[in-house]
């Protein structure tokens, strides 16, 4: 299990490809990214407030529950903080595993969990005012599957 | 035991943490007594529905026991991902 | 869309990085990839044989059936076929969608119409004997929650 | 009207295509006069639930109808991805 939680860009290729090249035997891999949308029109900024301390905690529970589940080769998860603009990468999670629907699966797990049980909140700024993010209904029932 | 908000929960109170001395027994008791210091705590913690609580970086309920917490940390719903 | 059948080998890194680049407005980019798993030890070489002609057609067929049912930014597969060692890449997919579910759900919707439906048919070579592998029911029956 | 082989069903028949002058109005028309060619051929068309078609390059099923078709291709269950 890899986690970062960090402040700095990320390379998405160069991690597909580095969490790819040290998995043996695992016959799927399985990337998500989040990526910062400009959904009104105009965002001038998203700045993303963490937990320091609980972070890496909750993501670790999160992604030590996905191995526990499925039979899996590993698990990376990066999340980003501070200020991030449209079509910046936020995030991404990366899985492995023999067959593809543990790969799948355990991805949407996390994405499930990382949205809703990680202590991550999104601002957006846009036009000189600026907003919280709010949780959507659909993303607190999405755990509901699990 | 320290006190720690974020996002809007931190922007209404005005800071990211307070140090309190409490004989709150739950985090409900504790919340009673956060609303009682000043308006803008009364307004953060209107409404629990509202807010998320960690005790000791552990996400609970506002019925969690304090008996030997360190830090009780209020937010609003998370949005990561 | 973007489908590429090909003998050579891709660059999983290169491909998300430039799959993700060229979306705007999309929250999710979900890729999968597909790895030769050398099962019983001694895998010596995988030979995949395809249908020149039919395979681009399916799979663009298989792709637009995606992209009609879900919201959908863009959609890549690419295929090898010809001669794989064990831990080479097989096959990628990406999907970009606004909302992570859409990603998901295409990409996983493309795998599992990639398995049974293009037509692609691997042959394992190991110590000196080949076998063509067979179809498994569990992918067969996978097509039918769609 | 040529007809395609692949993976096992090529090996079984030794060749990749046959161009055949049939008079078959359907797949299965067609599979009966190519089990009458040779030995080797029955032995690939011998169990149907092992074998696919495609006529035409589009997937299809052995009561297809051959009016017009051009080519026709006969090979196991499909195992890509």
């Amino acid at each position: 299990m890899e986690i970062r939680v960090q402040e700095d860009p990320f390379d998405l290729g160069a991690e597909a490809n580095a969490f790819a090249a040290r998995q043996t035997g695992m016959g799927a891999v399985v990337t998500f990214t989040g990526i910062v949308r400009d959904i009104e029109g105009g965002l001038d900024m998203m700045e993303i407030e963490h937990y320091p301390g609980m972070t890496e905690k909750a993501i670790a529970g999160i992604a030590g529950e996905a191995l526990d589940r499925w039979s899996l080769g590993d698990v990376l998860v990066i999340h980003r903080h501070g200020k991030l603009a449209a079509e910046d990468l936020i995030m991404m999670v990366a899985t492995s595993a023999p067959h593809r629907v543990d790969a799948f699966q355990a991805a949407e797990f996390l994405m499930d969990y990382l949205k809703s049980r990680a202590p991550f909140w999104k601002k957006e700024v846009a036009g000189g005012s600026e907003g919280w993010v709010a949780a959507k209904d659909e993303d607190e029932d999405a755990l509901s599957r699990w | 035991m320290d006190v720690l908000y974020f996002a809007w929960v931190r922007e209404r109170i005005g800071h990211p943490k307070d140090t309190v001395d409490s004989t709150a027994s739950t985090v409900r008791e504790l919340v009673e007594e956060l609303r009682g210091r000043e308006e803008r705590y009364a307004v953060a913690f209107a409404d629990l529905d509202a807010l998320r609580v960690a005790v000791d970086q552990e996400l609970t309920d506002f019925d969690a026991p304090l008996a030997g917490a360190r830090e009780v940390a209020f937010f609003p719903p998370m949005t990561g991902g």
